[in-house]
């Protein structure tokens, strides 16, 4: 029965993929990158009962973590062009800033 | 999958997509190497991988162009270099042995050796860990030295021109651009700690799981990356100075040389743990196993969270026709 | 040679030649490709390739991971993949991202003083500083030395 | 084995299938909807239903005990991160100037946001 569950999250991770190499948007990539990870975490944890070795389950933790600053990170990027503070055009983030607040 | 994202890396021009890729790519190796059984290998990579090297190169991009210029020389005579390798390599891969034999040489010679003897000698039941910080304890001093180099590096290449720009006054740009973004302040909050705790887990439960001083240091680095992500580099570097960062990545190695001089002082040899406690060598390896490990942890995190904030800081250079 | 090539034959070496491929499209887009960003990811996918072929060729079949019971109470019976590889590789990722590092500040560097990433362009401006300096050492020795 | 104990595999067992089943759903929907707003929907029953039910009867089957707490765990830390993601792109990608397409004659009212300029 594992495995059919494996099986089945195997495909839609297949999925996943097809959408992440296509999107037309850079949105559908983050948004499928996403999926994927949380795909991830659900496959490493039934692998890890097909195994016989639940103990794996630190693994699956770790990926919804890092799956999460993964996502978070690139879109601050993208709409900031930094990781840290600076911008790179200040003024016009700035009144973004405003608008949005 | 693995393969197909290798491609698609090969094809695809927007280097934002790029990025993706690889971590989508280190993702997929992550689960092969569970299901290849290498726990801990699969831990480090998902954690270097996915996180790290992720914001490292959106990092690089923030201060670089984000699109490639297509090449004007042919493909052709690469493709023929990489095909002749390709076949030589395979070539090579005739006289291997199966996938999976137990018969093969590399499971005959020292690793039964190893599994046999670290019950009784060390103790503890992660194998890997045994074998790392004690066995090869030599090996893994060596490679915390080289973390320990390439974080100077990168601190040497990109850290000095920051001071000099600091003179114009473009790099103050008051609090964090997403103060806005309330939900995600507030579960960054949240989740800060718990990464905190769970990279502790990591580093002191390595003996038992999957984990040690690697996997450790990433994620405990990966948690101040977050904060400094979602909030400001001034606040995270409020609460972890860059001065004791780089006091944090010296401490490290100090602590794991450290343990190997004092076994010399104890009449031992360098880096024999049974020094910690004559009485109870094995006791004595719990013990060096768990301060080598602290050490690891505290040199990568320290190595890590200088990168980010040498990338981060760095003011990039205005260049709108690039994006 | 080719009665080699038996089902088991094919099966037992897949894996190799999976990883061979991968290797060599990462090579391929570190020697092709002129972006350097680019050519760092391909060294990347080179790199965890040359990981996964380690790591296979200690699997044993029907072995679990390398990680004793609790309570160290050893079934004799349970095979352990091998746990060496594991340890170089566990090693060598950490390490290999701190040379990614390295490269990815080089990089920023470069482009810093070069205000390009790709290959060519830098080339390009290599070839014109050495031409002007070329002809400035020539004019300084009076013209023959170009 | 008791009937109990039988009981409860059989509802791990409902719990994993059905949760695989909308894993799947998902990614299909992921794949196939037309526009990004679309998938967003999809995406997010992978995250609820399908995240909820294959926890819950991997806890079913796994019993009391550590493994349990982890998959709690676990299960907090998607719930924590996975609406805060979506919630993320969607967000960045309505700043920036995405929108859905909208049936003729019914056009819903425009946000208050400066479109980005540098949208893709």
């Amino acid at each position: 029965m594992f495995e059919l569950a494996a099986i089945a999250i195997f495909i839609a991770m297949v999925f996943v993929l097809i959408r992440l190499y296509s999107g037309p948007t850079l949105y559908d990539r983050v948004l499928a990158l996403n999926a994927f990870g949380t795909h991830t975490v659900l496959f490493i944890g039934i692998l890890g009962f097909l195994t016989g070795r639940p103990d794996f389950l630190d693994i699956a933790l770790l990926y919804a973590l890092i799956n999460f600053v993964g996502t978070i990170a690139i879109l601050k990027f993208f709409r900031y062009r930094a990781i840290g503070d600076i911008s790179s055009n200040g003024t016009e983030d700035e009144t973004e800033i405003e608008v949005e607040s | 999958m693995l393969v197909t994202t290798a491609i698609t890396v090969v094809r695809t021009r927007s280097l934002f997509a790029i990025v993706m890729l690889s971590g989508v790519f280190s993702l997929l190796s992550a689960l092969l190497l569970v299901t290849l059984d290498a726990v801990d290998v699969a831990f480090t990579e998902a954690a270097v991988g996915a996180g790290i090297s992720t914001v490292l190169l959106l990092g690089t991009l923030a201060l670089t162009s984000r699109f490639e210029r297509p090449v004007r020389r042919s493909p052709l005579p690469p493709l023929i270099v990489v095909l002749v390798t390709g076949a030589a390599l395979i070539y090579g891969t005739m006289d291997m042995p199966n996938f999976g034999s137990p018969e093969a040489p590399a499971q005959t010679h020292v690793s039964p050796d190893y599994i046999q003897r670290s019950p009784h000698e060390i103790g503890v039941p992660n194998i890997v860990t045994g074998i790392l910080a004690s066995y090869r304890g030599y090996d893994t001093l060596g490679e915390t030295a080289v973390v320990f180099t390439a974080g100077i590096g990168v601190l040497a290449l990109i850290r000095l021109l920051r001071r000099r720009r600091d003179g114009e006054g473009n790099t103050k740009e008051g609090a964090s651009l997403m103060r806005h973004h309330l939900i995600l302040r507030v579960v960054t909050k949240l989740l800060v700690g718990l990464i905190m705790l769970f990279a502790l887990y990591v580093q002191f439960h390595g003996d038992y799981s999957p984990g040690g001083g690697f996997q450790a240091g990433v994620i405990m680095a990966v948690a101040f990356i977050l904060y400094g992500v979602v909030f400001s580099l001034d606040q995270v570097q409020m609460v972890l100075p860059p001065w004791l960062v780089h006091k944090l990545v010296a401490l490290g190695v100090l602590i794991y040389a450290g343990t190997g001089i004092y076994s010399f002082f104890v009449g031992f040899n360098f880096l024999d743990y049974s020094a910690l406690n004559p009485q109870h060598p094995e006791h004595g390896q719990h013990y060096g196993i768990l301060l080598v490990e602290l050490g690891v942890g505290i040199t990568v995190t320290g190595v890590m969270v200088a990168i980010y904030y040498a990338f981060a800081a760095r003011p990039p250079i205005l260049s709108d026709e690039e994006w | 040679m080719l009665e080699e090539f038996t089902w088991p034959f094919i099966v037992g070496h897949l894996n190799y030649w999976l990883f061979i491929v991968l290797m060599m499209t990462g090579l391929y887009i570190v020697v092709a490709k002129g972006n350097l960003v680019k050519k760092i990811v391909g060294l990347n996918i080179f790199q965890t390739s040359v990981f996964m072929l380690y790591i296979s060729m200690g699997k044993v079949t029907g072995g679990t991971a390398p990680i004793f019971p609790i309570d160290l109470n050893i079934d004799p019976d349970v095979v352990y993949s091998n746990p060496l590889p594991h340890v170089l590789i566990l090693t060598a990722i950490v390490v290999g991202i701190a040379t990614t590092s390295l490269g990815l500040a080089l990089i920023v560097r470069i482009r810093e003083e070069y205000d390009s990433i790709e290959e060519e362009r830098i080339l390009e401006i290599e070839q014109a500083i050495a031409n002007a300096e070329n002809q400035r050492h020539g004019q300084a020795m009076g013209g023959r030395a170009t | 084995m008791t009937t109990f104990e039988i009981a409860l595999s059989v509802l791990g067992w409902l719990f994993i299938l059905s949760g695989s089943f909308f894993a799947i759903v998902g990614a299909f929907g992921i794949w196939r909807f037309p526009d990004f707003w679309s998938r967003l929907h999809a995406a997010s029953i992978t995250d609820s239903a399908g995240v909820i039910l294959l926890l819950v009867g991997m806890a079913i089957e796994a019993g009391l005990g550590l493994v349990t707490v982890k998959l709690v765990i676990i299960g907090v830390f998607l719930f924590i991160t996975g609406p805060t993601a979506t919630h993320a792109v969607a967000n960045a990608a309505l700043v920036s100037g995405l929108r859905p397409h909208e049936a003729p004659g019914l056009t819903g009212a425009e946000p208050d946001y400066q479109s980005d300029p540098d949208d893709s």
